[in-house]
């Protein structure tokens, strides 16, 4: 009995120490120079070496973790939040603390504004239909409404309106990766600062042409007129190669330019209906019930 | 014995030569025309005149602005209306002059005259000069600037000169035409480029669909050993060079490489006849043979067409625009390009405008691949148009490299004899655009 | 002739993901492109063959004389482990593109039931010293097999129209297993 | 309390102390389940030969002999009841099974009857082959009170005497090969008459 | 509550199996039942809370450098007392289970627990921890052995319900990859809906 | 005047499409079809038409209430699907059973994928392998021909393939064919076997057709068919009465119907010439080695899936022949 236990620990304790020599010795002699904070990093790791983050091993992972400029795409399943928490310390790579932001889309040119002049029957791609033509509305700048932007979104933050043909973002969805403005061929989407009640005010146009060449194409179409220029008080406005650009830093949403801009080219998002005479208590109790439920959240 | 062809791939889609046998005519000349400055591969022209000048036919109104550029001659006479942004066949604003039609009066020392000039003293120098002051570019299709062809790149010998005279496209005539019409200035064009570029043999490649071009091209050549005609078997693209080159002389273009890397260069029948225009008669080109074709069209004609007449115009002349017509092509079905609007000119380029019907113009519905190879069977390249569009949709455009995607010629036959009607080229199309940019990155790196 | 048969078994008849369920983690985790598969299976294999031949003697040599065989397990995983780290320092420093090649998937080999199920099978299966490392070496091969044909399946899905909800791991499995089914067909061949 | 160190002698000293610990834990549970883990096996092997003779009251698996056949070797257990020989289980094997071996024991009466087959090892498909087993069909039925001498161990399909589980020819074969294997044995075993 | 959280969130949410994707081998292996898959999960459930155990308590009295190898042998031990004891006591379950006793050793999941979990939380909640692991593990490995059982023999814990046999296919190897890869949508569904 | 219409080139299509290539496929099959009604009557019938009809429903079904895509069954590749899987079951087979290799092949061979084109396996042969490890019993027991009016309570006996196996090592493989119905039965179909695969002459036909229409190319059958024939040769010249002969090889099994059909599949099969032959010549050898050393007595359903899984690594280091040689140009 005692001997069977007496050599089990013989045994074990020998097994053991034998590799821990060798080990250790062979560590010694072949010791190679790296970065001691890939060691740092992947201690923090759950060491479960499961291959879960899609590199093989942790090991592996902490060595990407360490090079990589920042942690896109980079997590371990296992340790979750708080392991990449730990991470990001070991390598003093606190996320930058930024005005957050969203995705626009600077196109208003739907088929009422915008009658379809041509049929377009290519592959449904906006990249593949922006190299062939100006587009079903003629427009060189317009949204070409196959949703290149749709399909680079990861986050399931845009989505084509079929009514308007145009997309739409949920702005809580976007975490303003930017995807989407490397997809759109067109170059219309822009990433602005986030306001209060996720409320914008945005010229929804990129064309720079002036006056009426692009009016024969689109109703709604920025020509360039300086109206809006002119009559906004805090200087947020620049008009740059006839197309007018609101500073989403400097604009203090006050709306005065929405109403003077001739063509309506001038968007704003989730303000309350302009008081009108006669709607206005419409407006007032739809005003009130919105606070009413956002009190209840 | 079977007819000489290329080896890989290659479909034959109904051949439509409607305008064969239709003679050369002119269609007048429009009120308007508008003459864009980028109807050539490489750098658009340098305007030299302004809004208001006077400008006589045949006059340059823009210079070459680099090597692989060249010059634009007016090709009517009449007040320059403007120089804007006029919109092309993709309805994207390009630069553009714009002239006042008057009348037709030639800049003096043009001769105007149809008869046949045989003999020529010029030097290769000189060949090459005339030839760029022409304003002479490949009328095939590519529309590159001739007289850089003509300059063999250090290192490299030229050894034939082929003749592109297979016009595979189905509906255009406009080659057959000329060939059939202008083969002795053919022949004579043929021995000027050949001194041009200084080889002692030319071999021209026609489709055995145009026998009689073969045979009446066989007779005007006769009288020259260095000058063979060889008939093709029937098989869409043979007229891509590459194809050509190897089914004539079974030499492969290296991938990436051009025919001269074989000792080959080649030139379409088009860009024979102005070459001979230019060198014995002094004249510039300015008009073109233009096939205006399709089922439904009433007069199915070659128009010889002045360079900046608006397509409408043609269209009238060939009888008006028929009620169902849907879609309206720049060149032959296979490789030309639809238009989105009618106002826009002819160019140095187009070959034909083919009109289609409302149960022609559409694309059937696409599918899922069901991976039945026929794609790969027919690309000449030896591509694999499934898979190369399946990455150029995922953005794989690294992985297109390997698979050769910047060899695609864009013939289209893998679009045409796909059962799921996948639009592979527009997608290859695209990731080329896309590998272009960072094949074009990595070298500035 | 008897080696061959048992490298047969190994990889077709009775392979060791397929039929014997060993190694699964590897096979599901590391098979996205066929050039990590490759890379995995070498270092599979390296690790596969030294371990049984290691733990082969031990066993013999230690456990079975002194009576000690119920320590297998914990022996075992002790010399695979210490094994793994072995070769990982040493291919570093002598070889380090072998080392890029394989030596980033040697951790994930300590525990790949794989290496600790062949080294308990080939003592269990009184095979010879010879007979065990070709074991192993089959083994290996039948790992490599059929890690490497699927991250070629693999591959191509990544490239095709999976329903969102069979996405990545689920069409893996349903993959795999029409995979075992068809490797069914082998049985009996040997 | 800190987290210690890794210093090479805290390293090596807490390894050694986790492992000589779980060597302790190890070694008294495995001293403490080895007894157990004989009877059990014991036991797993006398109730193989208890399905297959009649009722004994000798130590019958503890009470066996080796007879070398076909280059290897069977165990054969002698049950008695009060001394006096009641039957003999053989333990026999093939390797033909669809998925290799299987292990049966073979009860015979002292004039070589077979008394009962039971399985007690095999990897057969679950559903088809393992029909051998007792609990699963009645397949082994059939070769009770079978006397090996006029009862032709093969399939009706090779001209013999077993009806074959259904669509498990391959597994019926081996089993008849291997009673006919331990019939072989027993016999063997048995002082030659006359 | 918070403690309710570490038991439950091993059942479905993180789900080792069905989840995490870990202790793959086992899961598909013995599951031709839903008795052995019960089996092989309470064994592994018994090992992850002593391992989950015994780790939290001796977290601090072990460096950094040798934790792995320290986990190793400490988890190896306690695979080898199920080992021992199944072998002993319930031999039929230990022939059943065969090789994957002995692998538990190599199942992610108790070494992840030991090194994710336990040698960073006290003893209370480790062994919480591991309870919930193994009851999700145990759970996942029963419901496929079920599934495989039923659609393979007709029946389940034992008791079949239908003359003859059902689909042999799935208490086959490719059933068990296949029927594994529904219940993965499956779950993946029933997350979506409670979360 | 409309709108333009406007598309990138090519802008001519040729009249191909994927219905048209089912329905081809479909035509070709007639004359098994037909030959196997002659022989095995009425349950031909029964066995194609619920095979074929619940694998459109189940393509419907699971497209419309799980994909949620356009629906898809129209496209002709179910019914052949469902045509393909009749063909391989025997004629006697249960419904019920039927309806659970179409549900097989459909939802887990092909829907499971995302459909037409997306899969990996065969989804005919997936349904037809999972019926045979599921139901081994009633898989293997054909019903011997000429019995027009009886479905499942025909009379049942071996395949040649069968007996083949059964005999082989035992008894000389001249005896063995003397139980067997001689070449021209079996060339015309009279022998135990599934529902399509018993007449040569009839898949024969079906190959020519195919052929003709270019359907398929003749790189996949041929090659099987040879590799079968110059494998199975071998075996017989080295000893004629240990191994059959290979028109017994050719003639026998699924092998016909396998190599024309089944190996063809343009969705599980190699996308380029070379890939086809190497795809074609493993399939043989497979199929070959499973007759004569494995445990079945058929091997062709294994040797396709199997060859299957391979299909993606030919697809991805077996290109076609490119045009031109690569150089280095500066
Ligand atoms: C960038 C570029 C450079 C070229 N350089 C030459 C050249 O040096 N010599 C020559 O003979 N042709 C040259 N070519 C013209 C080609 O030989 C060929 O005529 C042109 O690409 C159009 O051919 P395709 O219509 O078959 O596409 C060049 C073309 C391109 C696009
Ligand atoms: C698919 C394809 C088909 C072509 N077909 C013709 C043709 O039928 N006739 C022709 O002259 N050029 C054709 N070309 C253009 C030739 O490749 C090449 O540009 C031309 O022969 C060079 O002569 P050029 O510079 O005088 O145009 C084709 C090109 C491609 C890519
Ligand atoms: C999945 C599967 C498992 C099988 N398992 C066995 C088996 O355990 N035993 C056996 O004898 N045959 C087995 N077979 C073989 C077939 O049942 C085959 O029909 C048999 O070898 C010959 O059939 P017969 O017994 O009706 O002559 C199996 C077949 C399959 C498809
Ligand atoms: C030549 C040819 C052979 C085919 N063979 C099969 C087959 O063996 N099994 C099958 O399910 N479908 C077959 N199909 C139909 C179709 O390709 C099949 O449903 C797809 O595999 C499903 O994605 C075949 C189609 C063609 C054109
Ligand atoms: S792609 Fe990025 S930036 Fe654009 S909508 Fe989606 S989350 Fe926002
Ligand atoms: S915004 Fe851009 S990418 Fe998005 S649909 Fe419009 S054109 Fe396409
Ligand atoms: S378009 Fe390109 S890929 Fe398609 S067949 Fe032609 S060369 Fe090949
Ligand atoms: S031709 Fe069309 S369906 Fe056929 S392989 Fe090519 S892309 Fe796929
Ligand atoms: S349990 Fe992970 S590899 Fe086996």
């Amino acid at each position: 009995m005692s001997q069977i236990i007496i050599y089990t620990i013989i045994t074990l304790v020998a097994i053991g120490a034998v590799a821990a020599i060798i080990l250790y010795f062979v560590a010694q002699k072949f010791k190679v120079y790296e970065d001691p904070r890939i060691d740092q990093v992947e201690e923090a790791l759950p060491a479960a070496n499961c291959g879960g983050c899609g590199f093989a091993g942790c090991r592996n992972f902490a060595e990407a973790l360490v090079k990589s400029d920042s942690f896109d795409g980079l997590n371990c399943p296992v340790g979750g939040n708080d392991t990449m928490a730990s991470v990001a310390s070991i390598l003093g790579r606190e996320a930058v603390e930024s005005a957050p932001l969203v995705a626009v889309i600077r196109c208003n040119g739907t088929p009422e504004f915008r009658p379809r002049t041509n049929t377009y029957d290519g592959a449904s791609s906006c990249a593949v239909e922006h190299s062939l033509h100006t587009g079903e509305g003629g427009c060189p700048h317009g949204c070409l409404g196959h949703g290149d932007c749709v399909d680079a979104c990861d986050f399931d933050a845009i989505h084509m309106n079929p009514e308007t043909e145009l997309p739409e973002v949920i702005d809580d969805k976007c975490t303003a990766c930017g995807a989407c403005v490397r997809a759109c061929p067109r170059d219309i989407i822009e990433l602005r600062k986030k306001n209060k009640k996720d409320r914008k005010i945005f010229v929804s146009c990129i064309n720079e042409e002036k006056g009426p060449i692009p009016k024969r194409n689109c109703s709604v179409v920025c020509i360039g007129c300086s109206a809006c220029f002119k009559v906004c008080p805090h200087d947020a406005i620049t008009m740059n190669n006839n197309l007018a650009y609101i500073d989403p830093v400097k604009c203090r949403l006050c709306r005065k330019c929405v109403v003077v801009c001739p063509t309506n080219a001038i968007h704003e998002i989730h303000f309350p209906p302009p008081k009108i005479v006669g709607v206005a208590k419409e407006t007032e109790t739809s005003k009130s019930k919105e606070n009413e439920t956002k009190q209840k959240n | 014995m079977g007819l000489l062809t290329f080896s890989l791939g290659g479909i034959h889609p109904p051949e439509n030569k409607i305008s064969a046998g239709k003679k050369i005519e002119s269609p007048g000349l429009p009120e308007i025309v508008t003459i864009p400055l980028a109807q050539h591969l490489g750098a658009p022209s340098k305007v030299v005149v302004a809004r208001g000048d006077t400008v006589k036919t045949g006059q340059i109104i823009a210079e070459a602005n680099g090597f692989v550029s060249t010059n634009i001659h007016s090709s009517v006479t009449g007040k320059v209306l403007k120089v804007d942004l006029f919109p092309d066949s993709s309805g994207y604003r390009r630069q553009a002059v714009q002239i006042q039609v008057e009348e037709d009066d030639w800049v003096e020392g043009i001769d105007l005259s149809d008869t046949l000039v045989k003999d020529f003293d010029k030097s290769q120098d000189e060949i090459r000069k005339i030839i760029l002051n022409s304003g002479i570019v490949g009328l095939g299709g590519a529309t590159f600037p001739s007289h850089v062809k003509l300059m063999t790149p250090k290192g490299k010998t030229a050894e034939y000169l082929i003749i592109n005279g297979v016009e595979c496209e189905p509906y255009l005539t406009a080659d057959h035409a000329l060939m059939l019409e202008k083969h002795d200035e053919l022949i004579v064009g043929v021995r000027i480029l050949m001194k041009g570029l200084g080889v002692e043999k030319a071999i021209i490649g026609i489709e055995n669909n145009k026998p009689d071009a073969i045979k009446i091209m066989e007779k005007a050549s006769a009288e020259f050993d260095s000058i063979v005609v060889k008939p093709l078997k029937v098989q869409y693209p043979q007229g891509g060079e590459k194809q050509l080159v190897q089914a004539l002389l079974k030499r492969e273009v290296p991938s990436g490489g051009l025919p001269i890397d074989v000792g080959v260069v080649a030139f379409n029948v088009g860009t024979v006849y102005a070459s001979y225009l230019a060198v014995q008669k002094n004249r510039p080109l300015l008009e073109r043979v233009v096939t205006v074709t399709g089922k439904s069209v009433k007069k199915p004609s070659n128009f010889l067409t002045r360079v900046g007449t608006p397509v409408s115009y043609l269209i009238e002349k060939a009888g008006g625009l028929p009620e169902d017509t849907a879609k309206v092509i720049n060149g032959g079905p296979m490789m030309g390009k639809a238009l989105s609007r009618l106002d826009v000119p002819i160019v140095k380029g187009s070959s034909g405008i083919l009109l289609l019907m409302e149960e022609e113009a559409y694309r059937k519905e696409t599918q899922s691949c069901i991976r039945c190879t026929k794609c790969v069977t027919v690309c000449p390249m030896g591509l694999e148009p499934y898979l190369l569009m399946t990455q150029a949709e995922k953005a794989m455009y690294e992985e297109m490299e390997g698979e050769k995607v910047m060899d695609c010629i864009e013939c289209g036959s893998c679009v045409y004899t796909c059962p799921s009607s996948r639009p592979l080229l527009d997608y290859i199309r695209l990731g080329k655009g896309e590998l272009g940019k960072i094949l074009r990155a990595r070298k500035a790196v | 002739m008897e080696y061959v048969l048992i490298i047969i078994a190994a990889v077709f008849v009775s392979n060791i993901v397929l039929n014997q369920f060993l190694g699964i983690c590897p096979f599901i985790g590391v098979s996205n492109k066929v050039e990590t598969a490759l890379g995995m299976t070498g270092a599979v294999t390296f690790v596969m063959v030294i371990a049984t031949l290691v733990t082969y003697i031990i066993y013999q040599y230690v456990l079975v004389p002194l009576d000690l065989t119920y320590l297998r397990t914990i022996t075992f995983i002790l010399v695979i482990a210490s094994l793994v780290q072995l070769v990982e320092i040493i291919l570093k420093k002598i070889s380090p593109p072998l080392y890029q090649a394989l030596g980033i998937f040697l951790p994930l080999i300590t525990t790949n039931c794989a290496v600790l199920g062949v080294a308990v099978l080939a003592v269990q299966q009184d095979f010879t010293l010879l007979g065990s490392t070709v074991f192993a070496i089959g083994n290996a091969l039948g790992f490599g097999l059929a890690l490497i044909t699927f991250s070629g399946i693999r591959e191509q899905l990544d490239m095709m129209n999976v329903p969102k909800g069979m996405k990545g791991v689920p069409i893996a499995f349903i993959v795999a297993g029409l995979m075992a089914m068809a490797f069914m067909g082998f049985a009996g061949l040997v | 309390m800190a987290k210690k160190e890794s210093s090479f002698f805290n390293m090596v000293s807490t390894l050694f102390v986790v492992t000589l610990i779980a060597a302790g834990l190890l070694g008294s549970v495995y001293a403490l389940t080895k007894e157990p883990i004989r009877l059990a096996e014991l036991k797993k092997k006398n109730d193989a030969i208890k399905m297959v003779v009649p009722e004994f009251n000798n130590n019958a698996s503890e009470e066996f002999y080796k007879v070398g056949i076909d280059g290897d070797s069977v165990s054969i257990y002698t049950a008695t009841m009060d001394s006096v020989v009641v039957g003999v289980a053989v333990e026999t094997f093939t390797n033909s099974g669809f998925s290799g071996l299987i292990k049966l024991m073979v009860g015979f009466a002292p004039d070589g009857t077979i008394i009962d087959v039971a399985v007690t090892k095999h990897a057969e498909t679950p559903g088809l082959g393992d029909k051998m087993e007792i609990r699963k069909s009645d397949f082994h039925v059939q070769f009770q009170g079978k006397h090996p001498d006029d009862f032709k161990l093969m399939v009706v399909k090779d001209n013999g005497n077993v009806d074959a589980i259904t669509a498990s020819t391959i597994s019926s074969r081996a089993y008849c090969e291997a009673v006919q294997r331990a019939y072989d044995a027993y016999i063997s075993s048995q002082p030659k008459e006359n | 509550m918070n403690q309710w959280n570490n038991f439950s969130k091993g059942i479905l949410k993180e789900n080792a199996v069905l989840v995490l994707f870990l202790g793959l081998c086992p899961t598909l292996g013995v599951t031709t039942s839903a008795v052995n898959g019960l089996g092989m999960g309470l064994a592994t459930t018994f090992v992850l809370v002593m391992s989950n155990l015994v780790v939290s308590l001796v977290k601090n009295a072990i460096p950094d450098k040798v934790r792995i190898p320290a986990f190793i042998v400490i988890i190896a031990a306690f695979v080898t007392v199920v080992e021992l004891v199944m072998k002993a006591y319930i031999p039929s379950l230990f022939d059943a289970l065969g090789l994957f006793i002995p692998l538990i050793v190599v199942n992610c999941v108790v070494l992840g627990r030991a090194e994710a979990f336990a040698s960073k939380n006290n003893v209370v909640s480790s062994i919480i921890d591991g309870l919930g692991m193994g009851v999700g593990f145990a759970l996942a490995l029963t419901v496929l052995g079920g599934v495989r059982e039923i659609l393979g023999s007709g029946s389940i814990f034992g008791l079949s319900f239908i003359e003859g046999d059902g689909m042999l296919l799935f208490i086959l190897p490719p059933g068990a990859f296949l029927a594994l890869g529904y219940l993965i949508v499956l779950a993946n569904k029933l997350k979506e809906k409670t979360t | 005047m409309n709108k333009l219409v406007v598309s990138p080139s090519p802008h001519a299509r040729s009249a191909e499409s994927v219905p048209k290539l089912m329905y081809g496929v479909m035509i070709s099959l007639i004359p098994a079809l037909g030959v196997s009604i002659y022989f095995f009557g009425i349950s031909v019938l029964i066995i194609t038409a619920v095979s074929v009809l619940s694998c459109v429903l189940f393509e419907f079904l699971i497209q419309k209430y799980m994909l949620k895509g356009k629906p898809s069954h129209k496209d002709g590749s179910a019914i052949l699907t469902g045509m393909l899987l009749a063909f391989t079951l025997p004629a006697n087979l249960p419904v019920w059973i039927v309806i659970i290799g179409a549900l097989v092949a459909i939802g887990v061979g092909k829907m499971t994928f995302g459909g037409l084109g997306n899969n990996i396996f065969n989804p005919a042969l997936v349904g037809r392998v999972f019926l045979f490890i599921s139901f081994p019993v009633a898989m293997t027991s054909w019903p011997e021909p000429l019995q027009r009016l009886k479905y499942i309570n025909a009379e049942t006996g071996a395949t040649p393939l069968a007996v083949m196996k059964e005999g082989m090592g035992k008894q000389p493989v001249s005896e063995i064919m003397n139980e067997l119905p001689g070449y021209l039965d079996m060339f015309i179909g009279k022998m135990m076997g599934s529902v399509g695969e018993v007449a040569a002459i009839a898949l024969l036909i079906g190959l020519i057709y195919l052929l003709w229409k270019k359907i398929i190319t003749w790189h996949i059958p041929v090659t099987i068919l040879a590799t079968v024939v110059v494998f199975t040769g071998i075996l017989w010249l080295i000893d004629p009465e240990s191994y059959a002969d290979p028109l017994f090889h050719l003639l026998t099994g699924g092998l016909l119907l396998g190599a024309i059909y089944m190996a063809t599949d343009y969705v599980t099969s190699p996308m380029t010439k070379k890939g086809m032959i190497i795809y074609a010549i493993f399939i043989g050898i497979i199929t070959v080695l499973i007759r004569v050393f494995g445990a079945y007595p058929e091997g062709v359903q294994f040797a396709i899936l199997i060859m299957n899984a391979f299909v993606p690594l030919l697809n991805k280091y077996i290109k076609p022949k490119r045009f031109g040689k690569e150089v280095k140009h500066g």
